[in-house]
C-alpha cells in the first residue's frame, strides 16, 4: 500500500471512494465492463485500501470509455471515472509511459483514414501526457 | 437582593470529567446574592433533588440555580422538586454546562471557565426572576386524526374505544390508504384486505367516529387542548346521505377511460367512480376533470340512472369549522417519482413496473384479477427482475437519502409468492444489502431463497433496455461471482423509495409541527417521546414520521392514541405563565404589538388613568389575554415604548444574561 | 497549552427554544466540537431579541453576536423568524454603518436536526470574528471592572 | 445578442456536414453564427483530474472570448468540454484562480459565459414551435431513431442539457422537422467512443447494441450530433443498412436550404 499515490489519486480526482456504499451500480452499468481486469466498484474500494499501484499496472484502466455512465447513476456521487482517469494520468505523468505514442499515429490514420479527428485527439488526450 | 442556591451537577462523568464541578460551586459561591453552592453526583436524582429541597429548606433559598444537562430534559424535573418545598418553580433557571459545554469542550480548563460563565448568566437571570403563576385552560374533549389510512384507522378507533370523539380528516374519497392497495403483508403473508377492512367498516359503525372523506383541512389555529381546524368538503357531486353504494352509475357512465388511480393506472373507471369496492364511506363521486356534464353541460345520465336521487351537480365545496383537544398527523407516505430513473426504462416499457403497481396486480381485485400478467401483451412472464434500492439511500440528488424499510421485505414477499404460484418463474432480485429486523422477518426472507428457491443476487442492475419482441435486457452486477449478467427479462419490478405526501409540507406550516430535511415530521424526542411533535397537542401517526411498515404503524397508531387519550382525560391544562405584559403606564396605544402578534392574543381596551394633577385620562392601551398568548415575544420588540415585556424573559433577564457573559 | 496568549473572541449567540437551541443540543448530543468562545442564551423565538441586547452585548465588550432560528417557514409562533430577519438587516447595516463590520454578526437558521450544521456555524463564525480581532469600536470603556 | 459559434476540429475536416448544414440553417432561422477567432482545438475530451490545467485552457480562451454573448457548440464532444469546463471555472475556484493566472486575461473569467448546444439554441431560443413553422419540406413518415451517445447529456450536473436518463431534445427536434421518433433503450449508451484507436472490437460491440436496438424498433434512420459517433455507427457496426446522419443535414433538408 502507498499512502502517497493513493493521497495523489484521491487529490487530482477530488473523489471521496468512502462514499461508497458498494451496490455495485457503476459495473452493472460500465460498458467496458468485459474488457476489464479490475470492474469499477473494485476500482473503488481498490483505491480505498491504497492499491493504486496495482491498478497503475492493469489494463483495465486504460478500457474506460469516460462515457460518464457510472458517474451519472452512481447512488452516492462517488464518481468512479474521475479515479480511473486519476490512476491513468498518474501513470502517464511518468516519463515514457504514454500509452498511445506519437509515431503510432500516422499508422492509425493509415488503417482508416475516415477516423475522425475527434477520435485521434480524444485519444491522443486520454493515453498520453 | 434574592437568597439564591447554585447546585452543579457532575452527571456521573459527563460533566465532571471535562468540567470541575468544584471550581465550579466554589466560584459561584462567591457570587453576589449566592448563599448556598454546592456540587452532586447526579442532581436529577432523588437524593440530588432533596439535597435541593432541604437547602432551600435551610437557607431559606428564594431563588435556584442548577448548573446541569439542558432544560429541554430536566428543567421541569427541578422546578417541580423546588414548588413541593414551596418556592416558586419559576424562581429556577438552569445553565446548561452538559451539551453545551462539557460535552463540545475538551479542555478542561476552558471548559470549567465556560461553565462558571453560564452559571454566572442563570444566577444574573434568577437576580431579576419573579415568581409566575400558571394559569388553566380548559380542553375540548374531540380529536383529529388528518389521514385515513391503516395509522389515521388505527389511532381514530382506539380514540373512540377511550369514549372520545374522533374526526378522521381524508382526501380520497374513501379511507384505507395504502393498505388498502395491498394484495398481501409480511411477514404472515394473510391477505391486506382481509385484515384492513374489518376496520374501515368499524370506524363507519363506531357512533364516535366521523369520517370526513374526500376533505382536506385548510386552516389550524388555537393551541394544545383548543385547537380551531377549518375542514374543506370538496364538492362531490353526489350527496353522501342519500347515496347507497349500488353502484349502478359507476356502470352506466359514458366516459370510460380515465385512468384509475386505485390500481395505479393499470386500468381505467369511469367519471362517476367508487375507488373499490370495499370503499367506506361506499358513495360514489364524479371526477369533476372529466364529467362531461359538469364540464360541457351535456351528459346527466348518472342522475337519470341513480334511483336515490343521490346525484347532485350543483353541489359546492364547503367548509367546516371544528374545535379539538389534540391532533393527530397520519398523511402517510407515496412511491417517489421516477423520472430520474429512467435507466430502468421505467417510461419506455408497461412491463417495468413499481412493487406497488405489482400489488394491484397479483390483487385477486386488481386489473388482472389476480393473475400476474405481463401489462404490455396480457402473457405470462417466466422470469422476472426485482431491483432494490430503486431511489433509496441515493446521496446523489436523485433520490431520497434514506433507507426506505420496507423494500427489502415485500421484494421478499412479492418474490416467494411468484415462486409459490408460478413455480415455472425465476425470479431474481438484486440487493445491495438485505435488511430484515423484525419479529420473523430474517426467517422470511430466508425462507424466500432456501424454501422458493429466489436468486438473490449481490449487486445493482445498470441498464434495462426492454427488447421489440417485448424481452426486457438487464444489465446487472453480481458483486460475489464479480461478473457483469445480461437476463432476458419478461418483467422487472423496481422497488421505488417512499417518500411523505407531499399535502405534509403545508400541513405541518399550519400546525407549526417541525419536519426535517425529508419532509418527515420530527417527534419531539427520538427514543423518549417517539410519537409526539414538539409543537404541544399534535402527534404523529405511521410514515409521515418516518418509513415503518405495517406492524410498526399500528404499534405506532395505538401509542399515539395513547398520548392523546392521556390528553384528552386532562380536565383543564396548565398554561404556560411565561407570557407577554403590558405595562400600561407606559403604553402609547401604537398598535405596533396588535400588529405582529401571531395569534391576535393583543386587544386594545380604554381605560381610565389618575394624573399626577388627580385629574382622570382616558388612554387607549394594549391588553394581552394570556390564554392565548404564546409567549413568542414578538410584540415585545416591536413595542416602541418598551411598554411590552415577556414574563421569564423579560427584557432586564436577558440583558443581565449578556452582561455576565460579556464580563471580563 | 501552546495558545496561552491567543486572542479569544467573546461571542454571545441567541438561540431560540424551538430549534436552534435544540440543535445546539443535538450538536452537544453528538460531540462535535466548537469553540468555548460561544456563549448561548436561550431566548422563546428569534422574535424576542431586541436590537437592544445586541447593542447591549457590543457595548459590553463582545466581538460578535449571533442569532440563530428556525428555517423560514418552520417557526414555532408561524412568523417570528421573519420578523427577525427584518429587523437584524436594518441592525446589522446600522451597526455596519457603525462601524462593527458585517461579519461580527449574523442570522443563520439552524432546525432542531442540525446539530452538525450549529457546530459547522460557530466554528466558522468564531474564526471569522477571530480574524477580525477585537470589537473596540462601540466597548463602553466605563462599564470595564 | 451575439452567438459565437465554436465548430472545433473535426467540423473543419472529417465532419463538414454537420458544420455547414448547421451554419446555413440557423441563418434560415434568423440567427447568424459567428465563428470565434482564434478557437483552438478543445482537445476532444474533459480531462477530469482537478489538476490538468493546460488542456483546457483554449475552452477557457474560448470561453472568455464568448463573454458578451452566447457559446455555441454543435459537435458533441466540443459541447461536453466546454461546458465541463465552465461549469469548473464557476464552481472549482482553485483551479479557476490557476486557469485565471495562465490566462492573463484583462478581466477573471469566472465562468460567467453561457454555453449553449445547438439543439438547445433549437429548443431555448428558437424553440421548436416557431421551428416546426419554418419547416418547408418536413419529414413525413421518416421513422428517426436519436442517439445521444455518452458526450451530449454526461454528466448531467455539468450539462444541464436533459434529463439524461430519458432525453427528449432530438426526439422534440424530429418532431419539429415532421418526422416520426422511434424510442430505443441504448440511445444514451456508449457508442465506444476512442477505443476505435485502442480496440476496434470494442467499438463494433457497442455500436453494434446501438444499431440493432433502433433497428428492430423499427427505425429508417439514425441522427446523431457527434462525429465519433457517426463514424462508430457506420464504420464499426458491420452488417447495419440503417444510415445514419448528422442532424443538420436532416433540419437543412427539412428548412429546404439543402443544396
Amino acid at each position: 500500500m502507498n499512502n502517497n499515490l493513493k493521497e495523489q489519486v484521491l487529490r487530482m480526482s477530488g473523489v471521496n471512494p468512502l462514499k461508497c456504499m458498494r451496490c455495485g451500480k457503476c459495473s452493472a452499468t460500465c460498458p467496458s465492463y468485459d474488457e476489464m481486469e479490475y470492474h469499477p466498484h473494485q476500482i473503488v474500494y481498490m483505491v480505498e485500501k491504497g492499491e493504486i499501484e496495482k491498478l497503475m499496472a492493469s489494463p483495465s484502466i486504460y478500457k474506460c470509455l469516460s462515457c460518464f455512465a457510472c458517474v451519472e447513476r452512481c447512488p452516492r456521487d462517488v464518481e468512479p471515472a474521475k479515479l480511473v482517469e486519476a490512476i491513468r494520468l498518474a501513470v502517464i505523468r511518468q516519463q515514457g509511459q504514454n500509452h498511445l505514442k506519437a509515431k503510432d499515429i500516422p499508422d492509425l490514420i493509415e488503417a482508416d483514414p475516415d477516423l475522425p479527428q475527434q477520435a485521434l485527439v480524444t485519444a491522443f488526450r486520454k493515453y498520453t501526457k | 437582593m434574592q437568597k439564591i442556591g447554585v447546585f452543579v451537577c457532575w452527571c456521573g462523568s459527563n460533566i465532571a470529567a471535562t468540567v470541575d464541578v468544584q471550581a465550579v460551586s466554589d466560584t459561584l459561591a462567591k457570587e453576589p446574592g449566592v448563599v448556598y453552592a454546592t456540587n452532586y453526583q447526579y442532581m436529577c436524582s432523588e437524593s440530588g433533588q432533596n439535597l435541593i429541597k432541604d437547602a432551600i429548606k435551610q437557607y431559606g433559598l428564594t431563588g435556584v440555580v442548577i448548573c446541569s444537562c439542558s432544560p429541554r430534559m430536566h428543567e421541569a424535573t427541578f422546578r417541580k422538586a423546588v414548588a413541593s418545598v414551596g418556592l416558586n418553580p419559576y424562581m429556577l433557571e438552569v445553565a446548561n454546562i452538559r451539551e453545551q459545554c462539557s460535552w463540545i469542550h475538551k479542555d478542561k480548563a476552558l471548559a470549567t471557565e465556560k461553565a462558571i460563565t453560564l452559571g454566572r448568566a442563570a444566577i444574573a437571570k434568577v437576580q431579576l426572576n419573579a415568581p409566575l403563576q400558571a394559569g388553566e385552560s380548559p380542553v375540548v374533549k374531540r380529536a383529529l386524526v388528518i389521514g385515513g389510512g391503516i395509522a389515521g384507522i388505527q389511532t381514530a378507533l382506539d380514540i373512540a374505544e377511550a369514549g372520545f370523539e374522533v374526526d378522521i380528516v381524508e382526501k380520497q374519497p374513501t379511507i384505507g390508504g395504502k393498505m388498502a392497495q395491498i394484495d398481501k403483508t409480511f411477514p404472515t403473508l394473510d391477505c391486506a384486505a382481509c385484515i384492513l377492512t374489518p376496520k374501515m367498516v368499524e370506524c363507519s359503525q363506531n357512533d364516535k367516529v366521523h369520517i370526513y372523506s374526500y376533505s382536506e383541512v385548510t386552516s389550524v389555529k388555537g393551541f394544545v387542548g383548543n385547537f380551531t381546524v377549518s375542514i374543506k368538503k370538496k364538492a362531490r357531486y353526489v350527496a353522501e346521505n342519500k347515496c347507497t353504494g349500488c353502484g349502478e352509475c359507476t356502470t352506466k357512465c359514458p366516459m370510460k377511460n380515465v385512468p384509475n388511480e386505485f390500481n395505479l393506472g393499470l386500468d381505467n373507471r369511469r367519471a362517476i367512480y367508487i375507488p373499490f369496492a370495499q370503499a367506506v364511506p361506499k358513495v360514489a363521486t364524479i371526477d369533476p376533470n372529466y364529467c362531461n356534464m359538469l364540464k360541457n353541460g351535456k351528459c346527466g345520465l348518472c342522475a337519470k340512472v341513480c334511483t336515490a336521487g343521490a346525484i347532485d351537480y350543483k353541489q359546492q365545496d364547503q367548509v367546516i369549522e371544528e374545535r379539538y383537544g389534540a391532533i393527530v398527523v397520519a398523511t402517510g407516505y407515496n412511491p417517489i417519482k421516477l423520472d430520474k430513473f429512467e435507466e430502468f426504462d421505467y417510461s419506455l416499457s408497461k412491463d417495468v413496473v413499481t412493487s406497488l403497481e405489482l400489488e394491484r396486480l397479483m390483487n385477486a381485485a386488481g386489473p388482472t384479477g389476480g393473475t400476474l400478467l405481463r401489462p404490455s401483451d396480457g402473457t405470462h412472464p417466466h422470469t422476472i427482475v426485482f431491483v432494490q434500492c430503486v431511489g433509496s439511500r441515493d446521496t446523489s440528488g436523485c433520490g431520497k437519502p434514506y433507507c426506505s424499510k420496507i423494500c427489502c421485505m415485500y421484494t421478499a414477499k412479492h418474490a416467494m409468492l411468484i415462486r409459490e404460484k408460478y413455480p415455472d418463474t425465476e425470479v431474481y432480485v438484486f440487493y445491495i444489502d438485505v435488511r430484515t429486523p423484525g419479529k420473523n422477518f430474517d426467517e422470511f426472507y430466508r425462507r424466500a431463497v432456501e424454501q422458493y428457491g429466489v436468486h438473490y443476487i449481490k449487486g445493482m442492475v445498470g441498464k434495462v433496455a426492454p427488447r421489440a419482441d417485448g424481452k426486457i435486457m438487464v444489465q446487472a452486477s453480481d458483486l460475489l461471482a464479480n461478473e457483469q449478467l445480461h437476463i432476458e427479462a419478461d418483467m422487472v419490478v423496481l422497488a421505488a423509495a417512499i417518500e411523505p405526501d407531499k399535502s405534509a409540507r403545508p400541513l405541518a406550516t399550519m400546525l407549526t409541527a417541525s419536519m426535517d430535511t425529508n419532509d418527515f415530521f420530527t417527534e419531539a424526542h427520538p427514543k423518549l417521546r417517539p410519537v409526539e411533535s414538539p409543537t404541544a397537542g399534535i402527534f404523529l401517526s405511521g410514515v409521515c414520521q418516518g418509513p415503518k411498515d405495517i406492524p410498526e404503524t399500528v404499534s405506532q397508531a395505538s401509542a399515539a392514541a395513547a398520548k392523546v387519550i392521556g390528553l384528552l382525560v386532562t380536565a383543564k391544562l396548565t398554561t404556560n405563565p411565561c407570557v407577554a405584559h403590558c405595562n400600561e403606564l407606559m403604553c402609547n396605544g401604537c398598535s405596533s404589538c396588535e400588529r405582529v402578534c401571531p395569534y391576535g392574543a393583543i386587544t386594545y381596551v380604554e381605560k381610565e388613568f389618575r394624573m399626577p394633577d388627580r385629574t382622570t385620562q382616558l388612554r387607549r392601551v394594549a391588553s394581552v389575554n394570556p390564554a392565548v398568548c404564546q409567549g413568542c415575544g414578538a410584540c415585545t420588540v416591536a413595542c416602541p415604548s418598551g411598554a411590552m415585556d415577556l414574563n421569564g424573559f423579560s427584557n432586564s433577564q436577558i440583558m443581565a444574561e449578556v452582561d455576565a457573559i460579556c464580563q471580563k | 497549552m501552546p495558545e496561552v496568549n491567543a486572542y479569544k473572541p467573546k461571542i454571545v449567540a441567541f438561540c431560540c427554544n424551538w430549534c436552534s437551541y435544540a440543535g445546539a443540543d443535538l450538536a452537544g448530543t453528538n460531540r462535535l466540537n466548537y469553540p468555548a468562545d460561544v456563549k448561548i442564551i436561550r431566548v422563546p423565538c428569534s422574535c424576542r431579541v431586541n436590537p437592544m441586547f445586541i447593542l447591549r452585548a457590543f457595548q459590553r465588550g463582545a466581538d460578535g453576536v449571533i442569532l440563530c432560528g428556525c428555517h423560514p417557514g418552520d417557526c414555532h409562533y408561524t412568523t417570528g423568524n421573519y420578523y427577525a430577519r427584518r429587523r437584524m438587516t436594518l441592525l446589522f447595516s446600522m451597526l455596519d454603518y457603525l462601524g462593527i463590520e458585517k461579519e461580527r454578526t449574523r442570522v443563520e437558521w439552524v432546525s432542531a436536526a442540525e446539530g452538525a450544521k450549529f457546530a459547522a456555524t460557530m466554528n466558522d463564525f468564531v474564526s471569522t470574528v477571530a480574524a477580525l480581532g477585537e470589537n473596540k469600536r462601540l466597548e463602553d470603556l466605563r462599564c470595564k471592572e | 445578442m451575439v452567438y459565437h459559434y465554436y465548430p472545433g476540429c473535426t467540423l473543419k475536416t472529417k465532419a463538414k456536414d454537420l458544420d455547414r448544414y448547421g451554419r446555413k440553417s440557423m441563418e434560415a432561422l434568423g440567427i447568424t453564427l459567428t465563428e470565434l477567432e482564434n478557437w483552438q482545438c478543445c482537445g476532444g475530451a474533459f480531462t477530469m483530474a482537478k489538476d490538468e490545467i493546460a488542456t483546457k485552457l483554449s475552452s477557457v480562451r474560448a470561453l472568455a472570448d464568448s463573454r458578451d454573448g452566447v457559446l455555441v457548440t454543435l459537435c458533441s464532444a466540443c459541447h461536453n468540454v466546454i461546458k465541463q469546463t465552465n461549469y469548473a471555472m464557476a464552481n472549482d475556484a482553485e483551479f479557476a484562480m490557476k486557469a485565471n493566472n495562465y490566462s492573463k486575461f484583462d478581466v477573471p473569467y469566472n465562468g460567467e459565459t453561457k454555453v449553449m448546444h445547438y439543439l438547445e439554441v433549437l429548443r431555448d431560443v428558437v424553440g421548436f414551435d416557431n421551428l416546426a413553422k419554418a419547416v418547408k419540406n418536413p419529414l413525413k413518415g421518416k421513422k428517426i431513431a436519436a442517439y445521444y451517445g455518452c458526450l451530449l447529456l454526461r454528466p448531467s450536473k455539468a450539462l444541464q442539457m436533459d434529463n439524461p436518463e430519458n432525453p427528449k431534445i432530438l426526439e422534440d427536434f424530429i418532431r419539429a422537422i415532421g418526422a416520426e421518433p422511434v424510442l430505443y433503450p441504448y440511445r444514451n449508451e456508449c457508442c465506444g467512443g476512442y477505443m476505435a484507436t485502442e480496440d476496434q472490437s470494442v467499438a463494433a460491440k457497442k455500436s453494434g447494441q446501438v444499431m440493432d436496438s433502433a433497428a428492430e424498433m423499427g427505425a429508417d434512420m439514425i441522427i446523431t450530433a457527434c462525429p465519433l459517433c457517426l463514424y462508430n455507427l457506420t464504420k464499426n457496426a458491420p452488417g447495419h443498412q440503417i444510415p445514419v446522419y448528422y442532424f443538420t443535414e436532416l433540419l437543412a433538408e427539412a428548412l429546404g436550404v439543402k443544396d
